[in-house]
């Protein structure tokens, strides 16, 4: 049990995978001698050669679409979006093409390929180097979106994403990459895709959140537990499809009061699916409305630093929300 | 016979086939334009059946037939890998699909085996020969393709990636992101470009500031050849190089076959409203089926007896597949829950 | 007062529009003398030449980039892709570009630019050119996406979005195109973005829905009002985003029952956010879960006829929610 | 003087100003020595005020100098467009934009010009000279400089619309559709690359299999030419020629710069990661400040006093633009909520 960063965790999985199976090769930007520019690949090419390291020109379309091919010629490719505001120009081969693959053949082809993209903001990148891009991968089916917010779920759920037999984006919180340490095992554990997990236990309210917003929502969780002594229970959703219906409803169930929290602009987004599903079969269960607690619709994220630190939920500003929601 | 961009198309005639190259022989050109007659009459059929409402859409492969079949006999059908586009009824036909299996593709019958008739005619993979298409998104296979190539090219199997595209395509980003990265890394590619200078309405023109596509390989560092796609034995000779070279290591091609679309884009299509009458006149004089006959009747490889036999024997062909397809019924509505994901219940969900 | 078809509504706006300002041009993939695939500009580039209707390669990313370049320096351009299906390669030019030009500059450059979108199933035409794309557009800050269902809202709605300062997405459902007739006056009249219009007026359940559904639930409040005596209203949208949450609230605050009816499959739609918009801010008035009805979560849709027809929410599995819905 | 991709670029030298060519002074080159000065010091002012905690990033300009200055003096900023990228410091001070101007984007200050500090430094649009850049998404501008050069075709406005992008750029599915475009339809553009050799680490051997991005021109049926940045005026002849085209309605050229980058890609990189020790030894010999000093010197058109001169001035006027910018406040937060669309109120609201 060793206690890394989240980065270290998606370096060292990578490192492993790489050497347990010669069939997955990495695909991006600077991912070579660079190392990647958030270092998850440092020291790859030194390692498993420029055969199985490729620094790819700047196009990230065929970064997206020669994966694919290789992923259904019976390789398993990892490729890089360097960031996920640069993910658009791929939308195409994934969402378009990957995703329906394994349907369009029906099962004569299958696209074992994993897409981490590093995503979201707090580090003063501005509209193109903070946005969430989870909403139309989320929104498609045929594909897996991981988005794990510890180390030990980034190491458990890289390992599933690699080994899966279908297209997976593995979403990594740029903010947690440095930020988030915590123990993770070194053995060659996974953890299930499609399944959420109960972060802290609670008996007042459920917060449902992922990425950097389940580290604002457990401090809030733990400063109102301190001022008011209002109990949140928080589910990580970790993956974001498919959904965990089961694990928010149950947790609604027991608490009768549900607020979803992230880091992405509201409308049409994750957490208007995660109310729609516990406003359809949870809601004999709801004593208060479903709250949302989101940035305001506007093109994340301004550069300048208060307006970036206005945008993203703070622990306060879900403090209060907790607040207000208990006492409805 | 040396083939390059700066020589005019025109000057590539039916005569270079006057020695044939390695590879090609007597027969095997006879049991090309038998394929190619029975590509002809299936494509008639599928029309047909179009029009009396039958079949949703079909793409016509009218004109493409001598370019196509030449690519088929080119290549490898063992080892070699295709990525279609959708105007290769003759290249299936040429790799082994029945025509009761093309008809039920554009009848959507049950047990089509491209897709279980979940998408449109010629889209999705074939179970015997390693032919796929996975969409009607014209560019996207270029990249796809290379990358198919590139995991030969890593696992070190000596297979040769056919690219099929279209004229069209070629003004998609992924073309010029695909050939790029071909020509970096050497992948085994052949970049099959079958250039009948219509994108649907849009003339070559109105797409592109150059006269070939072949003439921009040079951007990317690998060779480019234009050939008269209505010639089969130059458009053999010139995908035999370029396939050859791939297999040996030596990396990507491009090779353009100029033919012409003999039918409106699909079925949907009028192309009165954009063709002119005299286009139309002169795109009928390069109707492949002709010349290749006349070229094959000059070196006194077919006769009547034989042409006639071919035609009768197409004839006969599709009627029976035509009754066989037809007598099948479209596929169950629960199929349709299938396999989104390998961990699918199969079962119907709502999210 | 004329009737039209919905294809006829949009190509006469269009005449209109060009006629009256010569800043206004179109372009797109075979909308010369073709007229586009769905003849929507037939005739026109004999009236209007080709400098002002401009018959572009196969090339989406360039068709909405160079209409945006051209936005910018005065022009209001009319881009149209071919299908739905085909916008993806564009998005990066849409969504990631477009969108943020006029925040991104602070108003230092506008893109008066509107985007025509053939899409929506039913018309056999598989899984490319069957699908539904608003999810992304409806999602994304600095763009107003309208989606008319009659010829009224299509010529009203096309004029503003022409005139709309802003990147528009105009979204048309192929279906429509020759099924729908309606009068449409002759004047310049226009019906206003971020409004939704009360189709039929009902006192039991309220459908929210758009495009091609509400014909759809039309058929079905029309089948059970006779068999159930059950008064549905039905809240077309019409735009999509913004989304006009008031004429949602209300009208649920005099039914107390939601459902939502769309074709695009449910998990991250538009159907999830209007859930979630009642289940926050309508919650005390409802007297039942709310309901939708999507597709099942398969890539839209398949070629074969049957499967077809099960995929779209039929006018009859439609009426069943009614009465399910009606009786909770 | 012929400038062609055939010729190497090392063959235009310095020498090439012996005749000033049209559009030339010795004042001008002075001029034009004077803005290099001072894009030099303020880039060494914001590189540290990064290294100060102060501005969060940085992309230098250092290399690009001679070329930057070269491209505004071959255009009319009273009527032509610049689309940006993000290295342009040197373009924009040539320009006219100031040094507190400059300074308050990199500190993210309320009242910076380009776009209220919600984007990165050199990102927004212009208030003075119809300059902007909407996005850090590389490759995005060249197609939607088409669309702006297009607008003024169709308009009948002499504008000539200038494209800036790097070698990484020409990567891009929107490079190879912008420049087709273009070809097609003659746009008074120039598609100006200053080439690199790197994309950030990425040299060029593994983003293209040829040696120049201007050979590739000729896919598209334009000009193209590749010059020696370093060279203020080979560059400048360069641009004109291509300017002139395309105010006379002789439409699109691709003009490569050959550069080097002096520093790391950014604040945020470290290049002895991927670059050797002699490529950086090497790179530095091209640091276009010392090359053109030289040259004005050879010419006696600079002498001591006046270099040391430019020098001061720079510092000083460094040095208040940082006092100045560092006295600003940040953007009120409110100001956020601002001009989403026109329709907007401006006030906060969740959707
Ligand atoms: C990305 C995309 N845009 C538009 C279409 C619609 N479309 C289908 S085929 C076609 C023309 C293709 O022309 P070409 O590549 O020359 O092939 P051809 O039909 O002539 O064989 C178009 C525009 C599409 N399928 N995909
Ligand atoms: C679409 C996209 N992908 C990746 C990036 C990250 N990135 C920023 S600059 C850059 C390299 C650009 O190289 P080049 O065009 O040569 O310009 P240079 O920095 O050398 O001047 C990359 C990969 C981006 N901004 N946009
Ligand atoms: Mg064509
Ligand atoms: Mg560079």
């Amino acid at each position: 049990m060793a206690e890394m960063t989240l980065i270290e965790a998606v370096r060292e999985t990578l490192r492993e995978e790489m050497r347990r199976d010669s069939d997955i090769f990495m695909m991006g930007e600077d991912i070579g001698p660079r190392g990647g520019v958030f270092l998850a690949s440092e020291g790859f090419v030194e390692e498993f050669g420029e055969d199985r390291i490729i620094n790819t020109p700047l196009a990230e379309s065929s970064i997206i679409g020669i994966a694919l091919g290789a992923a259904v010629n019976g390789m398993r490719p990892v490729a890089e979006i360097q960031f996920a505001d640069f993910v658009w120009p791929a939308i195409n081969q994934l969402v378009g093409e990957a995703a329906r693959v394994r349907y369009g053949t029906d099962g004569g082809k299958t696209a074992p390929m994993t897409v981490r993209i590093p995503y979201g903001g707090g580090v003063r990148g501005g509209l193109y180097h903070s946005q969430s891009v989870e909403v139309i991968f989320a929104h498609t089916p045929g594909l897996q979106v991981v988005a794990p917010a510890t180390p030990y779920d980034a190491r458990g759920l890289l390992r599933s994403a690699i080994r899966s037999n279908d297209p997976t984006v593995f979403l990594e919180h740029k903010k947690t990459y440095r930020l988030v340490r915590g123990d993770a095992p070194d053995e060659e554990y996974t953890e299930p895709i499609g399944k959420a997990d109960v972060k802290r236990a609670g008996t007042d309210v459920s917060i449902i959140t992922y990425g950097l917003m389940l580290h604002h929502s457990l401090q809030a969780a733990e400063s109102v537990a301190q001022s008011d002594g209002i109990e949140t229970e928080i589910v990580d959703l970790r993956t974001l499809r498919p959904l965990d219906a089961e694990t928010i409803l149950e947790s609604v169930s027991r608490t009768g009061r549900a607020m979803i929290v992230q880091e992405d602009t509201g409308a049409v987004s994750v957490s208007s699916e995660v109310s729609a599903i516990i406003a359809q079969d949870g809601f004999f269960d709801l004593d208060a409305p479903v709250m949302r607690v989101t940035p305001p619709e506007i093109p994340p994220m301004p550069f300048s630093p208060l307006q970036e630190a206005e945008f993203v939920p703070s622990p306060e500003r879900i403090a209060d929300a907790i607040r207000r929601l208990a006492e409805v | 016979m040396e083939i390059n961009v700066n020589e005019s198309t025109r000057r590539i005639t039916a005569e270079s086939g006057l020695s044939w190259p390695a590879g090609l022989s007597r027969d095997r050109l006879l049991e090309a334009y038998r394929t190619m007659c029975l590509s002809r009459a299936l494509d008639v059929r599928i029309w047909t059946l179009n029009r009396q409402g039958k079949a949703a859409i079909a793409a016509s492969a009218q004109g493409h037939e001598a370019a196509q079949v030449a690519t088929v006999m080119a290549t490898d059908p063992t080892r070699d890998r295709y990525l279609i586009y959708y105007r290769q009824l003759t290249a299936m036909l040429a790799l082994g699909t029945t025509p009761t299996e093309m008809l039920m593709q554009f009848l959507a019958r049950d047990g089509e085996m491209l897709s279980a008739a979940r998408q449109f005619p010629l889209h999705g993979s074939h179970p015997r020969v390693d032919l796929f298409s996975f969409s009607n998104v014209v560019g996207t296979q270029l990249p796809q393709s290379v990358g198919v190539a590139l995991a030969d090219k890593m696992k070190g199997r000596d297979a040769v990636t056919i690219s099929f595209f279209g004229d069209g395509a070629a003004s998609q980003g992924d073309c010029h992101e695909a050939m790029n990265f071909a020509g970096i890394h050497n992948v085994p590619v052949v970049f099959l470009c079958e250039n009948n200078r219509y994108a649907i309405s849009v003339p070559l023109s109105q797409q592109m500031p150059v006269e070939s596509i072949a003439s921009r390989a040079s951007a990317y560092g690998i060779p480019g050849v234009e050939v008269d796609g209505t010639d089969i034995v130059a458009s053999y000779e010139a995908i035999k190089e370029a396939v050859d070279r791939a297999r040996s290591g030596d990396g990507a091609s491009l090779v353009e076959l100029r033919v012409e679309r003999l039918l409106p884009h699909t079925t949907d299509d009028d192309h009165t409203r954009y063709r002119s009458a005299e286009d139309i006149e002169k795109m009928l004089e390069l109707d492949p089926l002709p010349i290749t006959e006349a070229m094959l009747r000059r070196h006194g490889i077919l006769d009547d007896a034989t042409d006639a036999e071919f035609k009768e024997a197409a004839r006969r062909a599709v009627d029976d597949a035509t009754d066989a397809a037809e007598a099948m019924p479209f596929p169950p509505v629960q199929d349709m829950y299938r396999g989104v994901l390998e961990s699918d219940s199969g079962v119907k969900s709502n999210g």
